[in-house]
């Protein structure tokens, strides 16, 4: 492909986008105003944006418990979504259920579970129900960890999705580690050959350059939109942080930490750009312009009311 | 009127809700081209419908219920059959964290129209993997509607009103039911849930009975009248979530005496929920203790001579009545 | 006396029968080299035990549920923890169908030594999926026993019981209770099954709570008897199966009037069970109807500012007590 | 392998065993003694046989719901396993949970489940229990049917066997069919193949050539006890007769049941007994002895009295 300015320009947007709102995110829970846990995905960045801006506002999607960056780029409008962090009534949820739980109809975001492994089943589900619809263009976007891949849901779904053949674009966000386990103490097997045992197209490649991210996901989503049938890609990437906001991250050693932060994608996108020609003073804009955006979200999110108890929440 | 049995009837609705509303689909092992339904529900429907709308799966029950939820959350209204209710803890987080939390959590964004056909309940030597009546279980789960009809016209009612709940609805059926016969309408008619049904009146004991414990208690109740002149009365809730509390508060402002009978636990039972309801808002209008008569705190064995001490049956329900008196 | 955490008692009945026993062990995610348990109750112990005995897994519940039940078989005494209570939904057939059966099915030819740890409640806002309390479903399933510690003694003692009991035992913890401290003795001990507590005597209303509800009925007890001249009793059952009833009945008989408070659900709760027993047996007892103070039947919010509406408090609780006098 | 005729006497004597007592099981089904259903393995009775026969009494086992014949070949008294079919007290697990369930630890049957899927993660926890005893010796041989295999759990197992190195020997009795499905509309993959994908020593054989399931189990039950690894071997075979004991079976074609019933491992074995010069009389004097002893076990079940319920059964 060749280089793309605007391109680029989009992909350090969103990237920052995340970046931003997360930082944001760490702040208010530093100051006690998050409710319980929740996990930030500083250095995975490109995986939400180089595969979601091939997305388009109608297809499905299934986010993770570590989803703020598939959330805002599959639309969900950044006030709302600040404001849910917090556990606010103008959130998206109204505030319900905060920051692991993102839902939005509006943008066709199904909804993130807080139990590993149970969207895989789902998935399958929605894939059938596009299929029964006779849909010939929308598919679900369904992302998960590498820690979710030892369920036993994973396999027994990638094998539902083959026989079926549901239109579902499975994505691993592999970061190495669930928790404080490293995935290769777990299992012995590449997580995109596990699809490919399922004789279902598979892939993986660099999840913390956003560029191939972008051109891998565009491929195998035009395969998934067009032939209607699953396939599943693996990003390796790294979570620069904690696996939830204050967590110091022991089972790592220094070292491999500080090595990842050398891949982080937003400085390696910016180092692109500057080497192609992009005056800095453009690209500091384009960052005061989503400062701006994430602190009035905060602002917003801060002002707003916490929801009110009412009884029709009876079931 | 037309008798048909309560397979039959169950079926009928599906049909009927299936032929109107593309929407309406089938889901589950078993239930198409391979037995029809391990008790013959969905039989022709496979023919009639297609494999597009009667799903056949895999032994794969979260697969089954994942792929109810995900169509649901598009739109569809999916029947799981889960072939013995026994089945549903395979894939009782879909019930307990996804479905039952969906309309909740989305913050009514969403909300399913989903129902989970659960044969349960003994059926001569089924055992212990086989024959559990877990309804009492899953109220203490908000989010679900339990639905457990006793007859055949409540079985079609119950089902026309479950397809479009818009809430999971767990569906109890029970084995020693499908075959029983009763006056079936042949028209569609949804029966609401959380109203009670009187299946017999009477003014000395009120009996709360659920699914197929009503004709326990029916017999029961014939049997106390015949021979002990005890009129009771029998109340059929229909549904546990939403549970008619008024039906059986009036009977037993008229009654002053309240059994329950099941066949789920006697601990944490049907029994136990009712029972503390009553004590707490209706205690004065009582004359004497409740009574709760259910299954011993027992996995279901198979022979007919530890069932019948396990399970309540007439004679059991006959006795404990009479030393109310 | 030696002040610890709650954390630290349930660590060190562990520890000592590790020490003793070396068929007792420990499976489940997170619990050895990483976490060392998300709430560190088995900090240390991977460093004296190494990896045969502290063992973790991947994220796995049906195989860390089975790897238990199959350990057990061969005679090991596992102790499994299952990170968060709610994800004990995932691996439910093996609790429901295999770990409570297996004495009864195998005509007591196998039982199972078998401890599922399980970190329930509400937390600071841990939401829906992390919240859950979750033991009143499982009094409904014969075979299986559940201890709920409220102090750090009982979390030791408790403990020590539980690892030799012949039979699954959940063992639900709670989280607003791992970091709080209590005395408990170095010394090895054991507290039985099925003999409740008096955390507060009194004469005026029987208040039985549960885990962490203890001392939110202690605080409500305190602000009674402080403003409002009621003074009353509080009991810790401690296991609810097997529940002490005696102790809930002498207590009853005393008072006259029983509330229960509940982090479990309003519907089919323990007050459910509890409530409904004491009418069954001893309703002449009661001068006024038995109160049931449970969470609402709502799926478990974030905010606090839902949180406080749906979750019994302090504030809820007097105010329910006070309405009884 | 050269011809051993004891051996194949044995064989024969196995397999007949197993075809009189289901028959036995059957004709008490129809006078309506067998409480709940029963499954019947006639046509396959070649898998227990071949199998167990390297299978030492202190070795473990799980069975399946398909398990007269496991249980028989691992050791159980023919009359305990017979009271045990119509629920009599004299049955090996008092006579409560009948055909399904059989336990029997005197000779370290585990006990089978009723729930299709149910028994692979338990299989793990008895390997990781071998090895946590630092057994040498003793490993489990864990049965299963080709439906089973669609179960999510049986993938998580299979991983989980791999990374604790389990001395578990999974065989899957593949009939073609659960119930009324055939596995090849289920799943794309031949059975052997899953185990590969983890790394799982893993082979198939004719489930119907007694000989050919001795001889391979032979070498992979060698493999698991001496190297402490797991394995499987998937035996293909079918039931002549219908799931369990009055299913009429339509979902299967005349011819094809009519081809397999000529492939019966009791018919093979005795026209190679014959054929190896077996006097016809030693054979009939076998199966007299085997008819003795099965009508004895009738006699013995159907005259034990029923359980009787005390309370001390309640939980
Ligand atoms: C069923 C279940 N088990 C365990 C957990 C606890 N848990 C939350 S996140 C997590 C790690 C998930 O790892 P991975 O899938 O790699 O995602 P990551 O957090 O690395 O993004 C675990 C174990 C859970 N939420 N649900
Ligand atoms: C969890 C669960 N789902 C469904 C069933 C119903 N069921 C009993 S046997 C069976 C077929 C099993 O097929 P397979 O594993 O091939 O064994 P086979 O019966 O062919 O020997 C099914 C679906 C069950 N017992 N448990
Ligand atoms: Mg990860
Ligand atoms: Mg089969």
């Amino acid at each position: 492909m060749d280089y793309d300015q605007n391109l680029y320009l989009t992909f350090l947007e969103k990237m920052y986008l995340i970046r931003r709102f997360e930082q944001k995110v760490y702040e208010f829970a530093e100051r006690g105003l998050v409710f319980g846990s929740t996990h930030l995905e500083v250095g995975e960045e490109a995986t939400a944006v180089g595969t979601l801006l091939n997305i388009k506002r109608s297809d499905y999607m299934i986010a993770t418990h570590r989803g703020h960056g598939q959330e805002l780029l599959k639309g969900t409008d950044v006030n709302a979504m600040m404001a849910e962090m917090i556990g606010k009534a103008t959130g998206i949820c109204g505030g319900r259920v905060g920051s692991m739980h993102v839902t939005d109809a509006s943008v066709n975001n199904l909804g993130a579970q807080g139990i590993i492994g149970a969207s895989f089943p789902i998935s399958v589900g929605v894939g059938l129900a596009l299929n029964l619809l006779g849909q010939k263009d929308k598919i679900l976007i369904s992302f998960f960890g590498d820690g979710a891949t030892n369920q036993g849901n994973f396999y027994e779904s990638l094998n539902m999705a083959d026989i079926w053949k549901v239109p579902v674009f499975f994505v691993c966000v592999n970061n190495l580690y669930g928790m404080g386990t490293a995935y290769c103490s777990t299992c012995n097997i590449e997580i995109y050959k596990k699809a490919t045992f399922f004789n279902i197209k598979s892939d993986y490649c660099d999840g913390n350059d956003v560029a191939a991210v972008y051109n891998k996901s565009k491929e195998i989503i035009d395969y998934v939109r067009t032939k209607r049938l699953p396939a599943l890609l693996e990003l390796k990437t790294y979570r620069t942080i904690g696996h939830s906001a204050f967590d110091k991250h022991p089972y790592r050693t220094k070292e491999e930490i500080e090595d990842w932060k050398k891949k982080d994608p937003i400085k390696r996108t910016e180092d692109i750009l500057l080497k192609n020609g992009t005056p800095k003073e453009k690209i500091d804009k384009l960052k005061k312009r989503i400062d701006t955006t994430v602190d009035d979200a905060a602002a917003f999110a801060a002002q707003s009311p916490y929801p009110v108890y009412d009884d029709s929440l009876e079931q | 009127m037309r008798e048909i049995t309560y397979s039959e009837a169950l079926r009928e609705a599906i049909r009927s809700a299936m032929a109107k509303d593309d929407k309406v689909i089938m889901i589950g092992e078993e239930i198409g081209q391979g037995y029809a339904g391990v008790f013959g529900v969905s039989k022709g429907l496979y023919d009639e419908f297609g494999p597009k709308r009667i799903i056949d799966t895999p032994i794969a029950e979260n697969s089954i219920m994942g792929a109810a939820i995900g169509a649901s959350l598009l739109g569809f209204k999916p029947i799981v059959e889960v072939m013995f209710a026994d089945f549903i803890a395979v894939c009782f987080d879909g019930i307990l964290n996804q479905a039952a939390k969906v309309r909740f959590m989305s913050n009514g964004q969403y909300s399913l129209n989903l129902v989970v056909r659960l044969p349960g309940g003994e059926g001569s030597g089924t055992g212990p993997h086989h024959s559990q009546c877990l309804e009492s279980l899953f109220m203490a789960i908000p989010g679900l509607k339990i639905a457990n009809p006793s007859n055949p016209y409540d079985a079609k009612g119950l089902m026309s009103s479950a397809i479009y709940a818009n809430d999971p609805v767990l569906f109890f059926e029970h084995k020693k039911l499908y075959k029983t016969k009763g006056d079936v309408p042949q028209e569609d008619y949804a029966i609401p849930f959380g109203k009670a049904g009187i299946a017999r009146a009477g003014k000395d004991i009120t009996i709360v009975a659920h699914s197929y414990m009503v004709s326990v208690a029916l017999a029961a109740a014939d049997e106390l009248y015949e021979k002990h002149n005890i009129d009771a009365e029998v109340i059929d809730p229909k549904t546990l979530v939403p549970l008619d509390m008024q039906t059986i508060a009036e009977s037993v402002k008229k009654t002053s005496r309240l059994a329950v009978v099941e066949e789920t636990y006697l601990r944490a039972g049907v029994g136990s929920e009712i029972g503390s309801i009553v004590s707490e808002r209706y205690m004065d209008w009582l004359d004497c203790p409740i009574k709760k008569i259910a299954s011993r705190n027992v996995p279901i064995p198979m022979p007919a001579s530890l069932v019948g001490e396990v399970i309540p049956d007439k004679k059991r329900v006959v006795k404990e009545i009479r030393e109310m008196f």
